[in-house]
């Protein structure tokens, strides 16, 4: 068991730290970039690619760079820290469906673009009332319904989608140029952009075999996801709390520094021991991924409900310990508080991971972490 | 000790449930219980349908408006309105700076400045906090000095609600710079807020919206005669004004029908999925017995002065109004994401509206003195520590 | 709405105070009187009967003194206050069964020697394993089977218990000195005392007519158990709370009193919060069964919900903020945090009320306490 | 970074678990997991056997016992030892005298007391709280004056776990009353138990048991070479000990085992009742966060001083101890109360312990350092607060 990185990976770290640090170096920055469409910084993007950020987690014969989670995990982070609003998390997941469920040709034409940053991808999985369906016609297949929110569904260049088929849940490739794809994108709250996107008779390519389920493919890139959200977590809960125990040493109330008041520092203390936890957790749900992927979906529930319970508690004590300079939007501590609580609500939020948690606790005695 | 309401107070009930179901207009209900912003004619338009039916101001005194109401009455009436999501009477007018005139202002200026109060006629904007006092509220720095019949104002104030439909702000100003301690030397000073000198910039919320303010002022000239009660006098009245707010601040009626309508949003969800019903059932409890508290802090402060327990009101009352609103964005899921979504999507209004309302609120534990002064005070003045 | 004791109320309140602060005038005394069995004082048990409040709860016509629930919550916040062991709990509990069962003679030999502190009753209602069983042949009746814990069933002198008939449930009453009963006497963690009863064709007695299902007044008599208890918990609470803050005053460390410590004096703040809480839900309930009996099965479990939270909270804080003293039998406040975790698992805990208020939540819009 | 353990730690993990599931006797083993109360021979017994193994001090010094293990290593024997319900080595002597008298003790200290520390030989009591001091550790007022070659001690100890079965006490007294500083002027002092003059009297815990005492000194005559290290450099030596104490006192391996068992206690209720399995679901959660916090902590701590988020480990591993012993009651419901119930009764063992435990837990999280005195550390020392 070796939690410390390698120094390959502290140098990407660093280079990611140095690059978003500039990119995004303060509320107003973020703000004004995340007012106007796309809601990102296309040359951060860019940037991003050129760093070699976007290719890590797909085989260098496929067009990526061969890297693994640890390193997706370092990234995220990096994002989190500063809450950087590309669209990181979608290439991931939808990438990473390419990059599972892709023939050599599919995977060779998607996956080297977005290496390259010339390829922005979301996955589109989530239905709002019926699901949508795929619907066979000899080789050609077509998609009706409606997903949403898909997010920075807008901007995609293509669309990974999930539809339901006679054999289960079937993962299609989608223009979203195409006749019969309508979308309308908004803003979330936390500055991110989603999409409703409708499909009516869409043209779609399947992703691999069409006639096999892929329920488990998508749960693998979920987990993924949630473990690389939860990597953004812990880098935004760094910042929030440092950013909160700043506050507590400069501030002066009643003629002396807030941190002289015990009630708050000992708050203070909570919720470093919240953050602390929580890192653990995600740290160690991305080395299951890495080595015991069979174990990853449960290792990804098991974070991202510790995520849920740490950055509530962080997002919300951040604020109070702030008082009101907390509430505004030209402060940082609020969007941290914001963003942490989309990332607890995609991919599914605390409450849901523990009670799938929960369904299986009589599986086992002890959790032994090691395996 | 008995249960049930006398009578007179079951008519008197009666009375208000009717008047609030049927006098304020169902557009400006359906608003309050959709959780959506109100505009300012919607505020308006109901404290007048309020005023002209003698129910705006109730804890006034009678000569200006007020019923001379048991705390029991006048607690049904606050309950009855937010059940029937009624927008409540501007704070600013109805419990802050109107109580206050009433109470020390001059005849001159509670006949100028009160039946104009009890109406909206004038929308008035509070100016005490300032960006370097945060809750030790009594070292503020805006400075009011006399020059000649007039004072010159001089300073800046923040966190003012609405401040930018304010016609009048009442501040608390700093007239005596050199009054040994901080709590004294200070003010209260009517101010209208077109008077030269005077701006309000926007303060952006982490909701997105826009409801308070900073407000700045640069020799700013205003009539000696504006002065409330006596000069150097202003923080005894400030304390009187932030008692009355802690009393009128527990949220219990409107966080109840927050909370029903959450379940019948939930439909079936709730029912299917104990851990839910078991969260929800748990609020419920709180806010029942936070609302019975409530009751027996009405019984108890007949003679008018805030019981100390109040502040266990407006402490328990935001923490579980808070949570309430952290419900919503559960139930929302993922759907809480899409704030911006517009008229062509599926995600129904409550749940684009679910986290920027969450997010708001962490204001409630924060503005009107934050849980740590309420704390402060349980400590110190209930419990001898 | 009417929160007020009325005169009468207030003198019945001093002079229980009175005589209780009298018996239990310290920890020591508690402790002497808890060691050897029946673990209370017959003497302190003689004259809370002299002073009436062993008969408030019923009817004069049956022996008693026909004050209400009002004035059975008032003995009970003094018992809970100084945590006296006395078997009023199971008074409240059998008695109320004699009354609301029982047939006229019935009610003539019990109630008046319950109210005259000569009759001590205890109520076996749980059962251990499979259910008491009561069996019919003639007009005598049996029962077989055991009911464990039964609180203070070893010094009972009548057991009135619950058994299952063709009807659904029966209650009956049992001279412990018969043949076929057999009791095993234990001290509790509280200092109170408990037995298993077994019965093995012990001669029992219906109380009122045993072919009719007695579900509804056995749940009515446990609401009142249950909101009894709540009070003994409010008067425990308040005591721990006060003592709690004493010490927060006189303690001194680190060169000043404890009470400097603002962590502290915020967490008791808090305490203070949950404690008023359960005191109105508490008192709600109790004039819900005095006004509006039909409803007092819900308000019970509203109040011994509010109660357990309350009781967990002020319990474990009340030692902790003690720190080391607060652990020794020799101090009062372990023994309130153990009373009043027997409280809470006694005639339900909070999880299980808290189910089910759970299982009806959606049966209602708002709650409305004045009905 | 890596998931698995390397081979050779998987070896040493495998060749843990196997001695202490056949090596220590099962009656001792079922004892500590029934949370059954240990005799003083099962204690000694037991370090005896790991002794003899050399698995007794494996934190001391190689040439007195030690074993030149990695942070990871000796958290795997930790982990293993407590999983396989295996009473650790005495704390008071294995983690708390015997590294002080390694680190600080004469040679002549040393081969006096370190083998039979190891041995369990000597058994070691605590002598450090006193009444008026408690947290506030360095206001203790026990007097050492020098006579001669003699130390003469009067004071009083108190919180002395276990101390009835104590042969010898380590204690800090007061050498210096002049010392311009509290921290000054203190000394550790070996002292045997059966000296004249000290005398222990028990202190009944609130659930009912007996575990720790109050010890007086009136003028006990203590050899000066029974001194550890230098006069008045004593508060050096007990910071030490209480850094190496903070470390050793995760106690996740047992509380995890704890958790398991209630699990196999509770049978179909857990799978049948959601809200109970959310409730174990989530404490099984938050255990696996701190046992994998305290290998990363391991893992920092190379340099064999303890990692100031150790305080995190104490801190949040009493919380779960306590949340499971409350779990315990809670499963145990009614039956809860019967703690005195004997053979006949129908009441299973773990219910019948469940409460006196609850409430004997509450300790953990005021001895060995309050958790206020852990949030006190993580403020200051990591958040710099």
């Amino acid at each position: 068991m070796d939690f410390t990185l390698d120094s390959e990976q502290t140098a990407l770290r660093d280079a990611v730290r140095g690059l978003l640090s500039k990119s995004y170096d303060s509320t107003e920055t973020r703000r004004e970039i995340t007012k106007t469409d796309p809601g990102f910084s296309e040359k951060t993007w860019t940037q991003l690619a050129e760093l070699g950020a976007l290719g890590l987690p797909f085989a260098e014969e496929d067009g990526g760079f061969g890297a693994g989670p640890v390193e997706v995990s370092i990234v995220a982070e990096e994002i989190g820290r500063v809450l950087a609003p590309e669209p990181y998390l979608e290439t991931i997941l939808a990438g990473g469906l390419v990059a599972d469920l892709g023939s050599a040709e599919q995977r060779a034409d998607v996956i080297g673009r977005v290496a390259e940053g010339a390829l922005v991808l979301s996955l589109a999985h989530h239905d709002i009332g019926d699901a949508v369906v795929a619907t066979a016609s000899g080789d050609t297949w077509t998609l009706s319904g409606v997903k949403e929110p898909v997010l920075h569904g807008a901007r995609a260049d293509l669309l990974v989608v999930t539809a339901r088929t006679d054999a289960g849940v079937g993962v299609f490739l989608v223009d979203p140029s195409a006749d019969g794809v309508e979308r309308t994108g908004y803003r979330t709250h936390d500055g991110g952009r989603a999409a409703r996107v409708a499909f009516d008779g869409a043209a779609a390519t399947p992703l691999g075999d069409p006639t096999a389920d892929a329920s488990d493919a998508v749960a693998l890139a979920k987990a993924r996801g949630q473990i690389a959200l939860g990597h953004e977590a812990v880098g935004a809960m760094d910042v929030a709390l440092r950013t909160t125990t700043e506050y507590l040493k400069t501030r002066k109330q009643f003629g002396v520094p807030l941190n002289t008041f015990q009630a708050l520092t000992f708050r203070a203390a909570d919720l470093y021991v919240s953050a602390e936890l929580a890192r653990s957790t995600v740290t160690w749900a991305t080395l299951v991924l890495q080595d015991e992927p069979e174990r990853a979906v449960e290792a990804a529930s098991r974070a991202k409900m510790q995520v849920s319970r740490a950055g509530r508690h962080i997002g919300q004590e951040a604020i109070q310990l702030h008082g009101g300079i907390g509430m505004t939007a030209e402060y940082s501590v609020g969007h941290y508080t914001s963003r942490l609580t989309a990332i607890d609500h995609t991919l599914g939020d605390g409450s849901e991971h523990l009670a799938r948690l929960a369904s299986t606790v009589t599986d086992h005695g002890v959790v032994d972490p090691i395996g | 000790m008995k249960l049930r309401l006398s009578e007179e107070d079951a008519a008197f009930r009666e009375e208000m449930r009717t008047f609030f179901t049927t006098q304020v207009p169902q557009s400006i209900r359906d608003t309050v219980a959709a959780r959506r912003e109100l505009t300012k004619d919607q505020i308006v338009e109901t404290q007048q349908i309020l005023n002209a039916a003698g129910l705006a101001v109730p804890n006034w005194p009678v000569e200006w408006g007020g019923k001379d109401w048991t705390p029991l009455q006048r607690h049904i009436w606050h309950e009855e309105m937010q059940l029937a999501s009624v927008p409540a009477p501007l704070a600013f007018n109805a419990s802050m700076v109107g109580p206050v005139i009433a109470a020390f202002g001059s005849q001159e200026v509670k006949e100028r400045f009160l039946p104009a109060t009890a109406n909206l006629d004038i929308w008035w904007s509070q100016g005490f906090s300032e960006p370097d006092a945060g809750s030790d509220l009594a070292s503020l720095r805006t400075v009011a000095r006399r020059e000649g019949d007039e004072y010159v104002v001089n300073g800046q104030k923040t966190w003012t609600t609405l401040g930018q439909y304010g016609d009048w702000i009442f501040t608390l100003v700093r007239t005596d710079p050199d009054a040994p301690k901080k709590q004294q030397g200070i003010s209260f000073l009517l101010i209208d807020m077109t008077s030269p000198g005077l701006t309000v910039r926007p303060i952006e919320l982490i909701d997105g919206g826009h409801e308070v303010n900073e407000v700045f002022f640069e020799d700013v000239r205003v009539p000696a005669e504006n002065l409330v009660g006596e000069e150097n006098r202003g923080w005894d009245y400030a304390k009187f004004l932030l008692g009355n707010e802690r009393v009128g601040v527990a949220p219990v009626g409107s966080t109840k029908r927050w909370l029903a309508a959450a379940k019948e949003l939930a439909g079936d969800r709730i029912a299917g999925d104990p851990v839910l019903a078991t969260r929800v059932a748990g609020l419920e409890n709180e806010l029942l017995a936070l609302e019975l508290t409530a009751l027996r802090v009405v019984a108890h402060s007949a003679d008018g002065k805030p019981h100390p327990a109040s502040s266990v009101l407006k402490l328990r009352g935001t923490e579980l109004q808070q949570a309430v609103t952290e419900l919503y964005v559960d139930l929302a899921g993922p759907l809480s994401l899409a704030s911006g979504a517009g008229d062509g999507s599926g995600v129904p209004d409550w749940a684009r509206v679910s986290t920027p309302q969450y997010l708001n609120f962490r204001k409630a534990s924060i503005y009107g003195g934050s849980n740590e002064v309420q704390r402060q005070i349980i400590a110190k003045t209930i419990l001898g520590l």
